[in-house]
């Protein structure tokens, strides 16, 4: 059971490695935050396996505060998002220019 | 135990990463992310050398000196922001006066 | 292999499938809602599933809850950031080309 | 051999990561590859089986920083507007020389990890045989509190003092008002629901933290950050305003937990040495200093966040 559950953490890394590309490429801000949300919930995943691979339980308390601020990450990357005066930043329209 | 090696490596990697940011970034908002990779890279190392000795209890003397040392890194890190935020204000630029390019450049 | 392993086992292949699906969705769909749409499949169900599929490796009840409790908390934080989301991108769809500018782009 | 396979993929993950916010070109970009690199670390620290400091990485390096770095960056944005894009590129010359010396001074860490003797020099047993004495069963929070509890109380008064630094960069005209800017979207309604549900989940969360931080990982770091956060949190959805910077009873929770970390400590001079707390009500002085200090740590790490006064009174 333990290595099947680090097998499985490792296939949700592998899964989460790839959506880094999203946050790199964009094009937009917002899909650079979901990006970094699908990180956020993969990272969960990955704390919740090893808690249990491990059988230390305590892990599962980091899960609960990443699961709290990731929350409060993500609405302070929104916030900026959606400032109205933000003049700094990239596109967050796909198919503006 | 190899792990903590292989963690001990990567925080030295990403002490370098930092650093090199730290030199080839111009604008001082990227420069502060740099200078906190290099902390938390030092930090890492640091963690990751305690936690050599394998099958013995981790000691809790580095964990707790890392904690104090994240929230100061914290804190050191807000007065940055401060500090150059102030300076924006004063000069419009988010470059030190000695990086900004001259007009003919 | 006992029941319980096999249920683990089947949750978490079940789990898996949703992750790699959500990051191939947020990868591969061509505009931000269909995007947004794959992510909460990862979010949602996945996470969800992992969270099933450990409560029986769990030493105590109070633990498996806790399993629980957190994939409320995802979810919870995921609906809201998601709305969120997706109507800041409606919004700046009805201003675009209206004062955004690119990032001078630090060097 | 799976765990060893997850852990070099993990740090795989995490140089790419620190690399990534180094070298994109968005600072929007940068910032969300800081706060993964944040996360990444943390899932690290478990693994280091430093569960405390997987706790204090993931609230204050993922989530605070991050808050801290998006806020300044709009601003900073802001203000240099007028900045004329100085888009050169670096010299040839002087990149190679960058990577040249961030190289060697790496290589020269590596040589340095590699000499270090076999077995870790370890300060464990000293802790876990003078546990009893502390009242607690966490060796972490024994360190924090009572072993090396002047570390503590000085990292307290560095908060105040970084606090009272970012005051000062207020200009005359703003001094004595509210901290931060009126935020654009305090009247938005799923930010206001989401904002009245989370604050109060996340303060039970940070109050469980802080009492378990006794026998398990947690306390008043790890409590008083996700305090900082629900509080922070609850500002951007508009349902509280920043206090004024002058107002007494923010002053008053802002000193409390140094405040009555050093009373305690001095009243131990009485009973044999100072910042020394003595055994048979050990624990009890130990979660009176804890929950002090993670009062006053929230309310400092929120402010921390929030900045300077940018308006009038």
């Amino acid at each position: 059971m333990h290595d099947l559950l680090f097998g499985f953490a490792i296939a949700i890394l592998a899964s989460i490695a790839a959506s880094l590309v999203r946050v790199f490429s964009g094009p937009t801000r917002s899909d650079r935050v979901m990006g970094a949300q699908l990180l956020g919930t993969g990272g969960v995943a990955i704390l919740l396996l090893t808690a249990a691979a491990g059988g230390n339980w305590a892990i599962l308390d980091v899960a609960v505060v990443l699961a709290l601020l990731a929350a409060f990450a993500s609405f302070a990357l929104f916030v900026s998002v959606a400032t109205p005066k933000n003049q700094s930043g990239d596109r967050d329209v796909a198919e503006g220019t | 135990m190899t792990s903590a090696l292989l963690f001990a490596f990567s925080g030295v990697a990403v002490i370098a990463i930092g650093l090199f940011g730290l030199i080839g970034r111009w604008r001082i908002e990227r420069r502060v992310i740099a200078f906190n990779l290099v902390g938390s890279g030092m930090f890492l190392l640091f963690g990751a050398v305690a936690a050599r000795r394998a099958g013995v209890d981790a000691d809790p003397v580095p964990q707790a000196m890392i904690i104090t040392g994240i929230v100061v890194a914290f804190s050191a890190t807000a007065l940055f922001v401060a500090l150059i935020e102030r300076l924006v204000a004063e000069t419009g630029r988010s470059t030190l006066p000695e990086d900004t390019p001259d007009e003919d450049a | 292999m006992n029941a319980l392993a096999i249920f683990t086992t089947v949750f978490l292949i079940a789990g898996l499938f949703f992750f790699i699906a959500g990051t191939i969705g947020l990868l591969r769909f061509p505009d931000l809602h269909s995007r947004l749409h794959a992510l909460t499949k990862a979010d949602n169900i996945g996470l969800g599933l992992v969270a099933v599929a450990l409560m029986p490796q769990a030493p105590s009840i109070f633990l498996a809850v806790k399993l629980g409790l957190i994939w409320l908390f995802v979810l919870l934080a995921s609906a809201a950031v998601s709305q969120l989301t997706a109507r800041s991108a409606l919004g700046h769809r009805a201003q675009l080309g209206s004062g955004e500018t690119n990032d001078p782009g630090p060097v | 051999m799976t765990p060893v396979l997850f852990d070099a993929g993990l740090c795989v993950l995490i140089l790419g990561v620190a690399l990534a916010s180094v070298i994109v070109r968005e600072a929007f970009a940068a910032i969300a590859f800081f706060i993964v690199y944040g996360l990444l670390v943390a899932i690290a620290w478990t693994r280091l089986d430093a569960v405390d400091v997987a706790l204090a990485e993931v609230a204050i390096g993922a989530g605070l920083t991050g808050a801290l770095f998006v806020g300044a960056m709009s601003r900073i944005a802001q203000a240099a507007e007028a900045q004329a894009a100085p888009r050169r590129h670096p010299e040839r010359l002087a990149v190679v020389g960058a990577l040249l010396l961030c190289g060697g001074a790496g290589a020269a860490l590596i040589f340095t990890v590699l000499q270090l003797p076999e077995v870790a020099v370890s300060l464990a047993s000293l802790a876990e045989a003078n546990l009893a004495l502390t009242g607690v069963t966490n060796k972490v929070t024994a360190v924090l509190i009572n072993f090396r509890g002047y570390d503590t109380l000085l990292e307290s008064v560095v908060l105040l003092v970084a606090l009272i630094g970012v005051w000062s960069a207020t200009p005359d005209r703003f001094w004595g008002g509210p901290p931060g800017l009126q935020l654009a979207m305090t009247q938005d309604s799923v930010l206001g629901f989401f904002g009245a549900i989370l604050p109060p989940v996340g303060f039970v969360v940070g109050a469980y933290l802080i009492w378990i931080g006794s026998s398990a990982p947690g306390g008043a770091f790890q409590g008083g950050t996700v305090w900082a956060a629900m509080l922070l949190l609850a500002v951007l959805a508009g349902l509280i305003d920043p206090p004024l910077v002058s107002k007494r009873s923010l002053r008053f929770g802002l000193v409390l937990g140094p405040a009555l970390f050093l009373a305690i400590g001095i009243a131990g001079i009485f009973r044999g040495s100072f910042l020394g707390l003595d055994p048979p009500i050990a624990k009890t002085l130990t979660l009176a200093i804890e929950v002090g200090l993670a009062v006053s740590i929230a309310a400092t790490l929120a402010l921390l966040v929030i900045g300077k006064p940018r308006r009038a009174a």
